[in-house]
């Protein structure tokens, strides 16, 4: 057996089993982390197919950032726990039942009724030495896709806005800097001249 | 040999387990979101399966976009859920039926 | 397809824009100003009546081309063209849209206290509308101006309408909208077969029978529901009862002509052998609106309402007057009835625009004084209101059909082209001699004579001069056509052979 | 001036007068009002005369012409125009005097009524509408001066509008004149399609051409072309004419004031369908079944309109029923083809039954408008002129020797006598029989009003006093004709030819023609009918009469006793009424409400539009309910959809 297919088959059984595990544990903090190490097999997964960027993106920027900020959440949310499972033994066989049959009609297309075996799309070449796949999806989103990247860019932004914007909260009697009103600030707020009679001291 | 089919039929495993993910967990958004972002995993395997075996690089340029649009997602997914707990202090799916006709 | 006589300066479109325009400088008046706003719009359709009278005297009464006529490509993608004329049938009936231009802004002078700028204006547009309609020689143009009209007369009815406006303005506009849907695909079918939306090309364009069927029933749905005919005529009394005066006055007055011009520029010329063939339909359904709908306006409590049905039993007399010509044909090939039955219907049209307007301006000025439309509130009003009495009960007569008025002429001309069809049509369609009569004068009578049946009617003052300018004009319209209506035959006559040609003239090939 | 102008100014001066009187009355005022519109009838009146004169005098020609188009289409020219020849003058002498003596009349009738400009307007313009419907030249013309003079009844009988039974009786006037309108616009029509003109002397022309022509009824079922023309016209004639059963409207239009009844619903406008008929003799004398129609409606009202008046109390009313026989008088005599007869009659009764109109009037007037005979008696001796003029007007009515009446009366039973169509026996006998029952009600209403105890109150006793000159003048003035233009005039109208210009009878039917063989002048006729069976009848109506009004008064109450069945079927006009209430009138209205509120209302609006509205809408609400705003119930369709549609995609 090739060291590829050893590979291939660890990093499988890996990650199929860590996403069975996210969806079936009662606890949120262990599907979380259980989500994790399905990325990582996933981004291992990804190397195999020498698309390095993506993989190491996948690691550095998904788990490090986006589920680390699920952990966050849940850590910060005090959920009930029991409420919200209820219901997933009850829920059991349709679910099962449902995805079996999803998972028996994608197999059946995949296998019988197309044609995605070896002889329709042969085996890659790997690259040659000194290949750089970062290179060439850079050259990629930076010439064709080069507005859509911007897009993406912009599409982050805005999600960040929003993020920002949905969970900023105004808290009643606490005291923040404002610094609009401090930059325009103007000489007559802070200081007052007052007409008021001279006052004549007796000099006696 | 790793076929092209492998990879295939593994993302539609992923897929399939989303999916059992979401009618299992159907109370608990947060695993609801976790099935999201199994699902768009399952994709990308698939793209990058695809981009693989064609020789095109294009397929992990989509990869890269749908990694972007999910990381905007579930920032703004995430916030909804905080200000949703803040204000309702649930996150059971049975209590948001704000959209029933 | 050029028959056409061009004029020097495009007199149509200006009767078509400068109300449009006018429409728009009334709404810059604004509501803080309502009398600039009132002698602005009664300028410009003071304006465009004068005008428009360049129509009458510079038409030529012997030629069936069109005349006027103006042609600009349009969407030269889909060879629309903006392309207006006239002839004999659609001439008459500009002059009809703006003379009641005038009578309408007239009659909502001091009436209208709300949104006046407005009022004024949807009335500008209205007429621009109207006028498009009938001035239309392409067919998509057509189609325009045929649903813009809509959209003023929803406005008027749904935002200075009575109580149950809101239903009215919705029923009315399905209605005609969901009618002119069918029309719109007919419409693209023909261009799809010819290349072009000229109408006067389609007239010329060979179709087999199964073509023809369809897009007659096509048209017919538009057109039945417009002028309208049963069983599609529950919209009118409807919209009449929630129309604010000025609306029902242009609704009876001018748009439900719509209905009837449209088979004579399209049903007839376009699909004569489908008309031919089915003709015993629109026939049937002139016949029911002509005796079922007499009785049921016979019973109506609403003065408005018994107006309304009284309307579509008269155009009932249109549709039978245009569509007798196939059975007298059948008959014997020389047709003779024929042409008399077409300039019956339109004598018809014309009349029943004057009729049917001062009648609906009559209960108007009894609901500005009275606020209800119920005949049992009233009785009597010819004690406090003697000279409103005397046009009303003239307007009721020509309404049933009085020789010496412009209700006979048409009724008259129609029942004799149709005895030569079928003595049981002349029968049926006689009928409205008894039903008119019936149903006018039982209203003549509970509204007008008796007792002074209450305080109110009591308190009546008679009418003003601004009144009595409208009801004068509309009497001596009435009086004059009914008397030498010759004048008005002669302008149609040469169209009229032109279209008996045309609907003699098989277009299967 | 010209004679074309003298005939314009005939009909318009009247119209000028009314639209003078009519839309200037508070210019004007009163007196205004009523000079102009006599000065307009009376106008007309002289330059009718002046046509009479030239006609008898000067041998003027019957004149057809044109006035001008009224309108063109489909190769026939609609013409309004004058057909001038002997019997459009005798009838616009008749209508222009008769008309002119009520004007005069109402100056005094109508004096305290606040619409008297209003009538003045009214009856003026009747006058201009009537003269227009028979100095017409066609068709179209006759209709509209035909619907005209139905418009001014209508006005008139509801002239004081405020009065519930006015207004019911115009509007049942207009009605019951509108159905027979239905069948004159059908007979029009048929014209139409079988000459192609509407021009009479046309018609006229090719009538005899068209007698085998036909009108297609059901499939292979054809009437013959002139008999349905003919019985179409009649059916008008029969609605203005009031002739049964169409003759509902004309008692009750006795609603209206008393001038009216006499110029419009005695002397003129009712006799319109007897002149038109008249004037339509070349048609009607092509089909016999048409004329036996006339002959056997007008016989029945003859008979049955008269037995009706001999219960009557209201003075107007009998006088009413009076007239209705007399109109089935000459409708006989048109249906036995004695058409001159008929317009004989015609004139004649025009001034006796306008004299006994008006003369009722006056008593009204000095009665205060109490019209019930049982509260009068004895007013001869307050009112002798008036009393005269009534006795003269009875004479004449009941066809004694001499009087007016009796020259045309008894020439219309002689004419029936020697007719041989179908029904004229039954004919016969109905006018006998009419002769005895109108002798016994006109000396009845003579007896009860003029003669016996005075049965009014104390108070209108007191006041009782004769009329003014404007009201005894014109009753005097028509007594005069009343009494001697039937002695005068019975030679050159009937038998001299006066009519030949406008009237054709076919030969074999031409009684005229036969009685002039036994005519021996006016007197020797009048001397001679104390040899015939209508002058017994006559004196035995009269007899009967004076018996029960004079002498034993109790005998009257005996008989509607005895024959209370009969009494009340006369009582109740033989149900006529009553009929058409609850058959037509509340029939139509039920029709109405159940087409409205079933047909409109329930299935149009309620099944097929609200319904396809409410179906929608239903459907909206079940399909709702899907919409559960669960996210995950969402997700789950989604993914059954894709199921669906990857196993769809497989098993194909």
């Amino acid at each position: 057996m090739p060291i590829q297919e050893i590979f291939f088959y660890l990093f499988s059984v890996i990650m199929v089993t860590a996403a069975t595990l996210v969806i079936s544990v009662r606890n949120p903090v262990y599907s979380i982390l259980f989500l994790i190490l399905t990325f990582f097999s996933a981004a291992a997964l990804w190397i195999m197919l020498e698309a390095e960027f993506l993989g190491i993106v996948l690691v550095l920027v998904y788990v490090g950032a986006v589920m680390v900020l699920f952990l966050f959440v849940i850590m910060m949310l005090n959920i009930n726990q029991s409420r919200v499972n209820e219901g997933f033994v009850k829920n059991l066989p349709l679910g099962i039942g449902v995805a079996l049959v999803m998972l028996a009609e994608v197999l059946m297309v995949l296998w019988y009724k197309s044609q995605t075996g070896t002889d329709t799309y042969p085996l890659p070449v790997p690259h040659e030495q000194g290949y750089s796949n970062t290179a060439e999806i850079g050259e990629r989103l930076f010439t064709a896709y080069l507005w859509p990247f911007e897009i993406a860019g912009i599409v982050l932004l805005v999600a960040i806005v929003a993020a920002i914007a949905l969970s900023l909260r105004h808290r009643e009697g606490v005291k923040t800097q404002s610094i609009p009103l401090q930059v325009s600030t103007e000489k007559r707020d802070r200081l007052e001249v007052i007409d008021m009679p001279v006052e004549h001291v007796e000099n006696n | 040999m790793v076929s092209l089919t492998h990879y295939l039929t593994l993302g539609a495993i992923l897929l399939c387990l989303s999916v059992a993910g979401i009618f299992l967990n159907r109370k608990n958004i947060i695993i609801l979101l976790m099935s999201i972002e199994l699902m768009l995993l399952a994709a990308n395997m698939n793209f990058i399966a695809f981009s693989r075996f064609l020789g095109n690089p294009d397929g992990q340029v989509f990869v890269f976009f749908i990694l972007t649009v999910a990381a905007a997602e579930a920032a703004i997914g995430l916030a909804i859920l905080v200000v949703l707990f803040r204000n309702r202090n649930t996150i059971n799916v049975a209590d948001l039926d704000d959209l029933k006709g | 397809m050029d028959n056409t006589i061009t004029t020097s300066w495009p007199l149509l479109s200006v009767l078509v824009w400068l109300p449009l325009l006018g429409s728009a400088g009334v709404l810059l008046a604004g509501n803080q100003r309502p009398s600039m706003a009132r002698w602005l719009a009664l300028l410009v359709a003071a304006a465009t009546l004068l005008l428009s009278l360049q129509l009458w005297l510079g038409f030529d009464s012997a030629t069936a081309a069109m005349q006027f006529s103006e042609m600009k490509a349009w969407i030269p993608a889909f060879k629309v063209n903006y392309h207006l004329g006239v002839d004999g049938f659609s001439m008459p009936l500009i002059l009809l849209t703006t003379i009641f231009g005038v009578i309408v802004i007239v009659a909502g002078w001091e009436v209208i206290k709300e949104r006046v700028h407005q009022y004024m204006a949807a009335f500008l547009m209205l007429q621009a509308a109207l006028t498009g309609v009938f001035a239309a020689l392409d067919g998509m143009l057509f189609y325009v101006f045929f649903e813009a009209m809509l959209v003023p007369m929803f406005l008027l009815i749904g935002v200075w309408g009575g109580p149950n406006r809101v239903y009215a303005a919705v029923k009315f506009f399905l209605y005609t909208f969901l009618g002119s849907v069918f029309m719109l695909i007919g419409l693209i079918y023909l261009y799809l077969q010819s290349g072009t939306f000229e109408i006067l090309s389609w007239h010329d364009l060979p179709l087999t029978m199964t073509q023809q069927k369809w897009i007659f029933l096509g048209m017919l749905a538009a057109f039945a529901v417009k002028i309208p005919m049963w069983p599609v005529h529950t919209w009118l009394p409807d919209a009449h009862v929630e129309a604010p005066t000025g609306g029902s006055i242009v609704l009876a007055a001018v748009m439900l002509k719509v209905g009837g011009y449209g088979f004579i520029r399209f049903s007839l010329p376009i699909t004569p052998d489908a008309s031919a063939m089915l003709d015993w339909v629109v026939i049937g359904l002139s016949l029911i609106a002509v005796v079922y709908i007499g009785f049921v306006a016979l019973v109506q409590t609403d003065m408005k309402k018994l107006i309304a049905y009284s309307s579509i039993t008269h155009m009932g007399f249109v549709t039978l007057g245009l569509f007798i010509a196939f059975s007298i044909y059948r008959g014997s090939p020389e047709g003779f009835g024929a042409a008399m039955g077409v300039e019956g219907a339109m004598m018809q049209m014309i009349s029943h625009g004057f009729i049917s307007g001062a009648l609906f301006f009559v209960v108007g000025v009894l609901y500005d004084r009275m606020h209800t439309r119920d005949i049992a509130d009233y009785g009597g009003v010819a004690n406090t209101m003697p000279w409103f009495a005397m046009f009303a009960v003239l307007f009721f007569m020509a309404n049933s059909g009085l020789p010496g008025t412009s209700g006979f002429v048409g009724e008259f001309m129609v029942i004799l082209a149709s005895f030569n069809a079928s003595l049981w049509i002349a029968f049926f369609a006689a009928f409205t001699l008894i039903m008119g009569a019936a149903y006018n004068l039982w209203l003549v009578k509970r509204v007008f004579f008796g007792e002074v049946r209450n305080d109110n009617v009591a308190r009546l003052t008679d009418i003003n001069s601004r009144e009595v300018l409208i009801l004068t004009v509309l009497a001596l319209a009435v009086l004059i056509i009914g008397l030498y209506p010759q004048p008005l035959l002669n302008v149609m006559h040469v169209s009229v052979e032109h279209l008996l040609q045309q609907i003699t003239t098989t277009k299967i090939i | 001036m010209k004679v074309e102008t003298i005939l314009l100014l005939i009909p318009l001066l009247p119209l000028a007068g009314a639209l003078i009187a009519g839309l200037f009355r508070n210019q004007i005022g009163r007196a205004g009002s009523h000079w102009v519109t006599i000065l307009g009838v009376g106008g007309s009146f002289v330059l009718s005369a002046l046509i009479l004169k030239m006609q008898v005098y000067d041998g003027m020609q019957s004149m057809n012409y044109s006035l001008y188009t009224w309108g063109i289409s489909d190769s026939i020219t609609f013409q309004v125009g004058f057909l001038i020849d002997h019997l459009t003058t005798l009838m616009m002498v008749v209508v222009s005097f008769v008309s002119l003596m009520v004007h005069i009349y109402t100056v005094g009738y109508m004096q305290d009524d606040p619409g008297y400009q209003r009538f003045f307007s009214y009856i003026a313009l009747f006058t201009f509408s009537m003269l227009m419907l028979v100095m017409s030249n066609n068709f179209l013309q006759l209709f509209f001066g035909w619907e005209a003079v139905g418009l001014v009844s209508y006005l008139l009988i509801g002239f004081w509008f405020k009065r519930e039974t006015a207004i019911f009786a115009n509007m049942k006037a207009f009605m019951v004149n509108r159905v027979g309108d239905f069948g004159f616009l059908l007979g029009i029509a048929a014209i139409m399609m079988v000459f192609g003109t509407l021009d009479y002397a046309e018609v006229f022309a090719a009538a005899p051409s068209k007698v085998n022509e036909t009108i297609a009824v059901f499939g292979t079922t054809e009437w013959s072309a002139i008999t349905f023309i003919c019985v179409g016209l009649f059916i008008g004639a029969m609605g203005k004419s009031a002739q049964a059963p169409l003759h509902v409207w004309l008692p009750d239009s006795m609603e209206g004031p008393t001038p009216i009844s006499a110029l419009i619903h005695a002397a003129t406008m009712v006799t319109a369908g007897i002149f038109m008929v008249a004037r339509m003799s070349p048609l009607f004398e092509l089909s016999d079944a048409a004329l036996s129609f006339v002959l056997i409606i007008g016989a029945f009202t003859a008979l049955s309109m008269g037995l009706i008046g001999i219960v009557q109390n209201d003075i107007k009313r009998v006088i009413a029923y009076s007239t209705l026989s007399q109109l089935g008088y000459m409708t006989v005599a048109l249906g036995a083809s004695a058409y001159s007869a008929a317009i004989f009659h015609l004139m004649t009764h025009a001034f006796f039954k306008s004299l006994l109109f008006l003369a009722a009037g006056s008593v009204i007037i000095a009665m205060h408008h109490e019209q019930d005979m049982r509260n009068m008696g004895g007013v001869r001796r307050w009112m002798p002129i008036t009393w005269i003029t009534s006795v003269v007007g009875t004479l004449a009515l009941i066809g004694f020797p001499f009087f007016s009446g009796f020259y045309s009366k008894d020439m219309i039973i002689e004419a029936v006598g020697e007719a041989h169509r179908f029904g004229s026996g039954f004919a016969y006998w109905a006018v006998l029989l009419g002769v005895l029952i109108t002798a016994f009600y006109s000396f009845r209403l003579l007896y009860l009003v003029f003669h016996g105890k005075p049965r009014m109150d104390k108070h209108t006793q007191e006041h009782m006093h004769e009329t003014p000159l404007v009201v005894t003048i014109p009753l005097i003035l028509l007594a005069i004709p009343s009494v001697l233009i039937g002695y005068f005039t019975i030679e050159p109208v009937l038998f001299g030819g006066w009519l030949d210009d406008a009237i054709k009878v076919n030969e074999h039917h031409d009684v005229i023609a036969e009685l002039s063989l036994h005519f021996h002048g006016a007197t020797a006729m009048a001397l001679h009918s104390v040899q015939t069976i209508p002058f017994w009848l006559m004196l035995g109506g009269f007899a009967l009469a004076t018996w029960i009004y004079m002498f034993k008064p109790s005998i009257a109450d005996s008989m509607v006793k005895r024959f209370s069945g009969i009494y009340k079927l006369l009582m109740n006009k033989y149900y006529f009424d009553d009929f058409n209430n609850k058959v037509f009138a509340r029939g139509f209205v039920r029709i109405g409400q159940s087409l409205w509120k079933r047909g409109d209302a329930g299935l149009i609006d309620g099944v097929a539009i609200n319904g396809t509205a409410a179906l929608i809408g239903k459907l909206g609400e079940r399909v709702r309910l899907l919409q559960s705003g669960y996210l995950y119930q969402y997700a789950f369709a989604m993914i059954i959809g894709l199921i669906g549609l990857l196993g769809a995609w497989l098993l194909v």
